[in-house]
């Protein structure tokens, strides 16, 4: 197990700096000056200059490279060009912020999905099954940010039900947090939901088929002891594993949610970072979600592991 | 009590001679006080600076300051305190602040509440560019010690301190116990939250999450007034929007409305109806344009008027630039979707008068850099404005403007809008700049379209706002009834 | 016990089973025996109620177990019986366990659903039942997932999972197919020694004649979703009665005697819908003549012994020309 | 020789992915739904609808009416025919940029899952990367290069989607390659080459096909995200991601505007899913 | 004779594990097999599931490569055969694998499927001549060629089992190995293919190498027998002698242990308990020693070598000779004269003989006319 793990974060490494070269050299190829945006209405030429040496934008693109990644093995990802921030400090206040609204949309779309997967597989072939499938397919297909309005006009405006957007800690005021993320989870989780919802449905049906639930009904177990206990435990593995990548992406960006509800995390950090040309920030946030990407692929494995007893025991 | 202010986006770094953006602004007007205010009429009025007086010969200032300020960190403000905020704004290496302060040549401490600033030039514009961040007195302790990290901590001398910021979250402001003013100040706390989409904003202010919303969009301007609960104030903008061509600015002024294309620049604006566009894209709230400042205003050359649209004249014009048969451009725009309505509705109107107009939309890092490297034939842009007619035009135009990027150079505005600079003297500055409108109108190296109109939602409790043309938030005297 | 059974699926446009009678005795071994295709499963998971309820349809057919008959075309077994008065091994060992639990929870699972039986009790009754089976090491298998066993120990597990409600009636559906030769024979013993020690009726479906000359009391040749001939073993065997069933004995390589080429039984099985009226063996028979288009009442013989061709006894009706 | 088998007499089935999808009726549906709105983009030059780009001032964002059946937009076009004329964008936003996806994917992901060992590990890295760049530097860099239309957004949306189908193709690949036939034609000493494209390609198809009709809706609605960073098409011709992000500022005032766009995605989405189920069952030989 | 196809000593050691989970290891497949094919000759291979023959039979035709170990094929290398030998050696050598199901790629015709080998190995044919061929390869193995446009889905296993021979047969190999090619088939449909393997064999004058764990069939179609167990040849022998006179424990076991349809209720035969130990972790000594009755510490400890008599015959056993030569006791033939009787008419019939009603005994023969 140990040694699985080691070689996995061995494995990981190059590919971490291939993102961070390649994120690298991308950035540098966008058009537009950060400066510029940076110097504000005037544009005086000195302070140009002045920031211009000061960010080192002058160095040749490898050396500028090889400074940031030095810098970010010592812990250090640089400031922000707009706010003078350490990016670590941006990152710290962000991370929470998106996990808590990656967790949440994910609850919302293992609640969603995966009862629809299991009914569709179960009842295939059925109107219950279309039915299903339609509304996955409309979870999928409706943008995110016209759900979103949707919701704040209805829920907000108009019932008064929960906060229109924003952002509340848990520490702070665990009810109100949860209150605030709920709709932005929720139009987040249901794009999610329409894939969870077909992959586990793929899954189900593979499984209700093989020899073992029949043997199962063959003990004479009740039908749903069947089908959740014996068929859904072995269809898991893909929706865990599945469900690990939809999570890494959750953290890579949910920026038009973000945006809508305005929530402080960090696609909405990386959109405005891009916008600004805030190379440190951007950098540092690619590190961080490609990091996130990573650790996840490796705790779906991990999951996959756990699951599997063939290989939990080997 | 807590006032709690939807902005449209997330200020950048708090340090006033760092900071570029116009919610940082916002911001800063509870925070920082200035030397000088201004009125809802543009009079230049006192805020930390009692009374001031030009000399004879317009080469110096002399100024009084109020006495018992103290920053939020206890640290008396006094002359010295003054001249330690100009000379930072100065000579700071990241300071964007210098070229508003240029013609400072150096600040005499005079007394303990009095100094005396040496200009190098006369300089009409002096006291106007102090009435915003360059003259925003910062604590000298806070700065020194800060260095260019005073924007994590801010410390200024406003009426409200500053508590916290998380990024594009919000920033938290408390009222500031010894505030020289603070019987004006009815509230506890300011809380500031970013919240970009117009629409969302507008929705928090109808769910009770906010107080106060600046920028409502034109369009969201019916349904907010239809709202009870809702005021909405407005102020025209001192700022403007226009189309910039590239007249002299590298190769690409090479082009049928560059450097030789006066008569095409004046066939597009004829071409364009700039109430209907107003109409259109903005609901009508906008005010149609065709100079730096709108109609109505003070330095406005009322003998140059909005021209009426007039598809013969223009046609006309083509044909007489030898294009009879059509031309061709490209306009660069920013990728929001009010600019590209806007360009739409302009693409639709001059091509009755033969321009067939591609947009080329782009993000506005993008949009900027090609700009100043000149790499466009015409952008649609915009100005914030300030008080000072100067600022709204001098860079622009002159032959050596820092934002000329339109590359126009002439010899006799330059002359008319530096003289303009030296003058006290109001009316003769206005002549002046009418002067320089003339041959300006008729060389078009901006195309002025029209001038926003700030639009603020309050909650209807919310009293004592006052809609500034600076678009700013005052707090004085703002008050929030049970 | 099971009484003019027949079977459709959906889309088809014929019975898949037609008319099928079986009887099996308590401590008696049935054999069904037939090609690939035939009917043997569908017809043992009719008994079981495992059918899909979605596409398989029961247009006749009565079951009738312990005294007490079930109208198979509307109610199947209920499924408290499923699993204690009626078990089932299935052919293949590799998939028929669930790879995510224990064996020794996979067995318990069903002695407490059917005995009501505390968790550890239940989990006593899987360890004897291993036991029973000869699995080595019981104890530690019971915590044991099925991947660690290999396929003839999974058959056993299989064997323990059904046996261990003390059912009345075991149905082995090929349950050594998939085993190599030495641990069928274990396999085929286990069975025998359990079933006698408990005298259930055991039916028991194979197309291995190796098989049922080895285990059966009684054997049913089945073709085409039609039982052509019935008896007990050393009748069926010695005298052959059915065409077919004589193809399938002519068509076994034998492991004794000259080596001739082989007889075989020309052609294919037809499909369902292409199934021919009357005797439905008569496409690939080489004795098929028009009359056996109607469909042949089976035959009497001696002991048991019944077969459904007109022509039986063979030799007494036909001859070879010349 | 041996005689020929009297009962080998199989009905001849003529035709059949054709008759099997006939019978798939959701099959049906979703080919119904996608052939119609092909239909329409097609069509939109010689249907009696006003210019999609044709403006009347005195029309801004009105609702549906007699004169214009599904309103008018944010500087007075007639919805109706901007929608059909979107059609054609949005078409081809969503089936080219899959198409370059499925393109570049398919074949990286059978050599990555084929042969193994470095060129695995190698074009396995590089997706990993490319899954963890953001999508929108991604595009913005190639906007850069490639200069902002229509065309290069769907080369954006496609490359960005590439790594789904290198994934997946792998994953598909691994499995089949051990498979009996595989292993039959190398027996029979045929080049790996059509080993891959007769042998393996054919039998990966299916998930693909599936994945695939399920990215044509995401990238149906990347090509809005991408003409907000004025990548996608270019005004004023018309794409209903264009319009629905525009339609994002008038929710309150013009419903209407983000309806259509939203209902059009919605069933082309649906549509190219169906089809794709029933596409995947019809060339199956196996299914009946 | 020369022989055709000579191993030497060919060993295949899979790595296993080494993924991310699992522990490494080496499982010993094949662990030094030698063999000789003569011309002409069914040569089979026989053992239990998972003792390496099909990983033996791909190691002759090159579907893997050995770990060690020398295979000769018609006096020319196959073991670092590449290029135009390789593709030779593809032409001359063909394989017939166990399922038919698994085995035919589901998406071509059949015609493209028996047509593929000559594509690849007569190139120059033109496609009518193609298709004259794979019309007249369909009829060979009993198929019509019209099933050409087929697709293998809408065969039974046994006609897809003669389209994989099709397909063997289509390059004009000169060795034919069939991996298990009757296992997965039904005893009828078996008795169809082993015939028709038969007949090729004897028309086409093949040699074939024929892999099955099903003894009787083996014994049915083969000249000579290699018994293997855990990667390890045992014994080897002609077929009568080794099916009369097995010698080592296992093939005994082996032969014991099959269900007989001809002897019925033979319950108390010696069983031997226990499976086959894990190539993984192979017990030391002789591999069988774990299941034999009659092992010993020798067993135990030392793997035994092989041992060839003056006929031929092979023994890889320590106490073959202890064991005693005595033939396996067979009851000749127990079929009932009744069923002789039946088969024997039943066989004529099939052959085409003509069938007449015997008058007398029918009473209603009258309708049979
Ligand atoms: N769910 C089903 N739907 C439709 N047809 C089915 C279904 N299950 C079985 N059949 C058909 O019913 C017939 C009998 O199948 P069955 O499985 O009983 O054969 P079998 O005699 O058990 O064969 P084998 O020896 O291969 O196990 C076959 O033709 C099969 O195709
Ligand atoms: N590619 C492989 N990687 C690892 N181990 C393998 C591989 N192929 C075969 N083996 C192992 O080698 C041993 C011999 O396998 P092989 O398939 O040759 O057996 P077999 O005698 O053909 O069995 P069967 O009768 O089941 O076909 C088995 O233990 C198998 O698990
Ligand atoms: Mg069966
Ligand atoms: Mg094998
Ligand atoms: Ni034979």
């Amino acid at each position: 197990m140990l040694a699985f793990f080691l070689r996995r974060v061995a494995i990981a490494i190059p590919t971490i700096l291939l993102i961070s070269v390649f994120v690298f050299a991308l950035q540098k190829l966008l058009p537009g000056d950060p400066l510029l945006v940076l110097a504000g209405e005037e544009r005086d030429p000195e302070v140009l200059e002045f920031l211009r040496e000061k960010y080192r934008l002058n160095d040749p693109i490898p050396i500028q490279y090889l400074t940031w990644i030095g810098n970010a093995l010592t812990g250090d990802l640089g400031t922000s060009f707009r706010t003078n921030q350490p990016v670590t400090q941006l990152i710290a206040q962000k991370l929470p912020v998106t996990l808590q609204l990656a967790v949440m949309s994910l609850i919302f779309a293992i609640a969603i999905g995966i009862p629809a997967g299991i009914v569709s597989a179960y009842r295939k072939g059925t109107v219950t099954d279309y039915i299903a499938n339609v509304v996955a397919l409309s979870g999928l297909s409706i943008p995110n940010f016209w759900l979103g309005i949707m919701l704040i006009l209805l829920v907000s405006v108009k019932w008064q039900l929960l906060p229109a957007s924003g952002y509340v800690p848990p520490g702070e005021d665990f009810w109100l947090s949860i209150k605030t993320m709920l709709m932005p989870a929720f139009v987040l989780g249901t794009a999610l939901a329409a894939t969870l919802m077909r992959h586990t449905r793929s899954a189900m049906l593979g499984v209700l088929t093989s020899d073992y639930v029949r043997t199962a009904r063959a003990k004479g177990l009740s039908e749903r002891k069947v089908v959740l206990k014996h068929a859904f435990r072995n269809a898991l593995t893909p929706i865990v594993t599945l469900t690990a990548l939809l999570f890494g992406e959750l953290i890579a960006g949910a920026v038009l949610t973000e945006q809508i509800f305005t929530i402080p995390g960090f696609g909405k950090l990386v959109v405005d970072a891009v916008f600004n040309r805030d190379y440190a920030v951007v950098q540092g946030i690619v590190l961080v979600t490609a990091v996130g990407f990573i650790v996840m692929n490796l705790l779906a494995d991990m999951a996959y592991f756990l699951l599997n007893p063939r290989l939990r025991s080997a | 009590q807590d006032l709690r202010i939807g902005l449209q986006e997330d200020p950048d770094v708090l340090d006033p001679d760092q900071s570029r953006t116009f919610v940082g602004r916002i911001v800063y007007t509870a925070l920082c006080d200035k030397l000088v205010d201004i009125t809802p009429d543009l009079e230049i009025i006192p805020q930390l600076a009692t009374e001031w007086t030009v000399a004879e010969d317009g080469m110096s200032i002399d100024m009084t300051l109020r006495e018992g300020v103290v920053f939020h960190d206890g640290t008396p403000f006094n002359a010295q305190a003054a001249a330690d905020n100009i000379s930072r704004s100065q000579t700071l290496e990241e300071s964007r602040r210098k070229s508003e302060l240029a013609s400072i040549a150096s600040v005499e401490v005079t007394g303990d509440y009095t100094l005396t600033l040496n200009l190098t030039a006369p300089d009409a514009t002096v006291m106007a560019q102090l009435a915003d961040r360059a003259g925003m007195m910062i604590s000298p302790t806070a700065a020194t010690e800060a260095g260019t990290d005073f924007g994590a901590n801010p410390i200024c001398s406003g009426p409200f301190r500053f508590v916290e910021r998380i990024a594009q979250d919000r920033i938290v402001l408390e009222k500031f116990a010894d505030y020289w003013n603070a019987e004006a100040i009815n509230f506890d706390t300011v809380t500031y939250l970013p919240i970009p989409d117009t629409t969302v904003r507008l929705a928090n202010l109808q769910s009770g999450d906010l107080d106060m919303i600046e920028r409502l969009s034109a369009t969201d301007l019916a349904q907010a007034e239809a709202d009870e609960d809702i005021i909405v104030e407005r102020a025209t903008s001192l700022g403007y929007d226009g189309m910039t061509f590239n007249v002299g600015n590298g190769d690409r002024a090479d082009n049928p409305f560059g450097t030789d294309g006066k008569l095409l620049r004046q066939a597009l604006s004829l071409s364009i109806d700039r109430q209907a566009l107003s109409q259109v894209v903005f609901d009508g709230v906008t005010t149609p344009g065709n100079q730096q400042y709108s109609p109505g205003s003070n330095f406005y050359a009322a003998a140059y008027p909005v021209p009426t649209r007039d598809i013969e004249a223009a046609k006309a014009l083509l044909a007489e630039a030898g294009f009879a048969d059509g031309v061709d451009i490209e306009v660069q725009a920013p990728n929001d979707t009010d600019s590209q309505q806007v360009m739409q509705v302009i693409q639709a109107m001059v091509a009755e008068a033969g321009i067939n107009l591609t947009i080329t939309s782009k993000e506005f890092a993008t949009m900027l850099a090609d700009q100043s490297a000149g790499s466009y034939t015409a952008s649609l842009v915009g100005w914030s404005g300030r008080v000072d007619p100067d600022g709204n035009i001098h860079q622009f135009v002159t032959t050596d403007g820092g934002i000329n990027d339109s590359g126009y150079s002439n010899a006799e505005v330059d002359r008319l809008l530096n003289a303009a600079r030296q003058t006290n003297d109001t009316a003769e500055r206005k002549a002046l700049y009418a002067e320089a409108q003339s041959i300006l109108s008729e060389d078009l190296p901006i195309v002025y379209l029209w001038h926003d109109t700030w639009l603020w939602a309050l909650d209807s409790a919310i009293e004592g706002f006052v809609p500034y043309p600076d678009g700013m938030i005052r707090l004085k005297g703002v008050s929030k009834s049970e | 016990m099971l009484r003019n059974f027949s079977l459709r699926f959906r889309g088809q446009g014929a019975c898949v089973v037609e008319n099928v009678d079986l009887d099996v005795a308590a401590g008696e071994i049935l054999c069904i025996v037939g090609e690939s295709g035939c009917g043997k499963s569908v017809t043992a998971m009719a008994l079981m109620g495992l059918l899909p309820s979605d596409t398989a349809r029961i247009p006749d057919g009565s079951m009738t177990f312990d005294g007490r008959t079930f109208d198979l075309t509307t109610e199947g077994i209920p499924s408290d019986m499923r699993g204690s008065d009626m078990a089932m091994i299935f052919q293949e060992p590799m998939t028929s366990l669930n790879p995510a639990f224990r064996i020794g929870d996979q067995i318990a699972e069903s002695v407490e659903r059917h005995k009501g039986c505390s968790r550890a009790d239940a989990r006593a009754r899987a360890l004897e039942m291993l036991r029973r089976v000869g699995l080595p090491s019981p104890e530690q298998r019971l915590d044991q997932y099925p991947h660690q066993l290999s396929g003839g120990q999974r058959q056993r597990v299989m064997i323990a999972m059904a046996l261990a409600n003390d059912p009345r009636l075991l149905i082995a559906d090929e349950p050594t197919t998939a085993l190599d030769v030495t641990i069928q024979a274990q396999i085929l013993e286990l069975i025998r020694d359990l079933q006698r020690d408990t005298g259930m009726g055991t039916i028991m479906i194979t197309h291995d004649l190796g098989v049922v000359a080895e285990v059966a009391d009684t054997v049913a040749v089945m073709y085409g979703g039609q039982i052509v001939e019935t008896g007990p073993v050393a009748e069926v065997f010695e005298n052959p009665q059915h065409p077919y069933t004589i193809g399938l004995m002519a068509s076994v390589p034998r492991l004794t005697g000259p080596r001739a080429r082989l007889t075989t039984i020309p052609g294919t099985v037809p499909t369902t819908d292409a199934m021919a009226e009357g005797c439905r063996f008569r496409t690939r028979c080489a004795f098929a003549a028009p009359l056996c288009a109607t469909r042949p009442a089976p035959t009497r013989l001696t002991g048991g012994h019944a077969v459904a061709c007109h022509f039986a006894p063979l030799e007494q009706h036909l001859a070879v020309a010349g | 020789m041996v005689a020929a088998d009297p009962a080998l007499d199989l009905p001849k089935p003529e035709n059949r992915v054709w008759k099997k999808f006939r019978s798939h009726k959701s099959a049906m549906l979703g080919g119904i739904l996608v052939v119609f709105f092909v239909a329409i983009a097609l069509l939109a030059p010689i249907l009696p609808i006003p210019d999609p780009a044709a403006t009347d001032w005195s029309l801004v964002r009105k609702a549906p009416s007699a004169a214009h059946w599904m309103g008018t937009d944010e500087i007075g076009r007639d919805m109706l025919s901007r929608m059909i004329w979107g059609a054609q964008a949005s078409l081809l936003a969503g089936v080219i940029s899959v198409g370059i996806a499925v393109a570049i994917g398919v074949p990286l992901g059978v050599v990555a899952g084929y042969f193994g060992g470095w060129t695995d590990a190698v074009i396995s890295r590089c997706t990993e990367a490319l899954l963890a760049a953001p999508f929108l530097i991604l595009a913005i860099a190639l906007a850069a290069f490639l200069g902002p239309s229509l065309t290069n957004a769907m080369i954006a949306i496609g490359i960005s989607a590439t790594p789904v189908f290198i994934r997946l193709t792998r994953g598909q690949v691994i499995n089949i390659k051990v498979e009996d036939y595989v292993d039959s034609a190398r027996a029979i000493g045929l080049p790996t080459r059509l080993i891959l494209s007769r042998y393996i390609l054919p039998n990966v198809l299916p998930p693909i096909l599936v994945q695939a009709t399920l990215t044509i809706a995401t990238a149906i609605i990347a090509e809005a995200s991408l003409s907000f960073l004025g990548l996608g098409q270019q005004p004023p011709a018309p794409s209903w991601g264009s319009m629905l992000n525009t339609a994002k500022n008038f929710l309150n005032q013009a419903p209407w505007m983000a309806l259509w766009p939203g209902i059009s995605i919605f069933l082309v989405v649906l549509g190219f899913n169906l089809l794709g189920d029933g596409l995947r069952d019809a060339l199956d030989p196996r299914e009946h | 004779m020369k022989p055709i196809l000579e191993a030497q000593n060919v060993t295949k050691h899979f790595p296993t594990g080494g993924g991310l989970f699992q522990k490494k290891g080496l499982v010993k497949a094949v662990d030094g097999v030698s063999l000789s094919i003569t011309p002409g000759e069914t040569f089979a291979i026989v053992g239990e599931s998972g003792c390496g023959k099909s990983t033996l039979a791909r190691l002759l035709m090159r579907l893997i490569d050995a770990t060690t170990g020398d295979v000769v094929f018609d006096g020319k290398q196959v073991t670092t055969a590449r290029g135009k030998a390789l593709s030779d050696l593809r032409r001359d050598v063909q394989f017939i694998f166990q399922d038919p199901f698994s085995s035919l790629n589901p998406r071509m015709s059949v015609g493209r499927l028996v047509g593929e080998p000559l594509e690849v190995h007569a190139p120059d044919l033109s496609k009518s001549e193609r298709q004259a061929k794979v019309s007249a390869l369909l009829a060979q193995v009993g198929l019509r060629p019209e099933h050409a446009d087929r697709y293998p889905h809408e065969f039974s296993g046994g006609q897809r089992q003669r389209i994989g021979i099709a397909r063997a047969l289509a390059s004009g190999p000169r060795l034919i190995i069939g991996d298990e090619p009757v296992s997965a088939l039904d005893v009828s449909v078996q008795a169809q293919v082993v015939n028709l393997l038969g007949d090729l064999g004897r028309d086409l004058g093949l040699t074939l190498i024929l892999i099955a764990h099903d003894l009787a069939v083996i014994r049915h179609m083969s000249d000579r027998v290699a018994v293997m167990y855990l990667g390890k040849i045992v014994e080897q022998g002609t077929t009568d002698d080794l099916f009369e006179r097995p010698r080592h424990p296992y093939t005994r076991a082996l032969l014991d242990a099959i269900p007989d349809p001809d002897d019925r209720g033979s319950a108390s035969r010696a069983r031997i308990e226990g499976e086959m130990p894990s190539p993984l972790n192979p017990p030391p000594g002789c591999a069988f020693h774990t299941r034999c009755p009659h092992a010993t510490d020798l067993c135990r400890t030392k793997v035994p070598m092989p041992q060839t008599t003056p006929d031929g015959h092979m023994t890889a056993c320590h106490h073959w000779q202890d064991l005693g030569l005595t033939p396996r006791q067979t009851t000749a033939s127990s079929r009932s004269p009744a069923t002789q009787a039946r088969l024997e008419l039943y066989r004529k019939a099939t052959e085409g003989a003509k069938i007449i009603p015997v008058a007398s005994k029918t009473p209603d023969r009258e309708e049979l006319t």
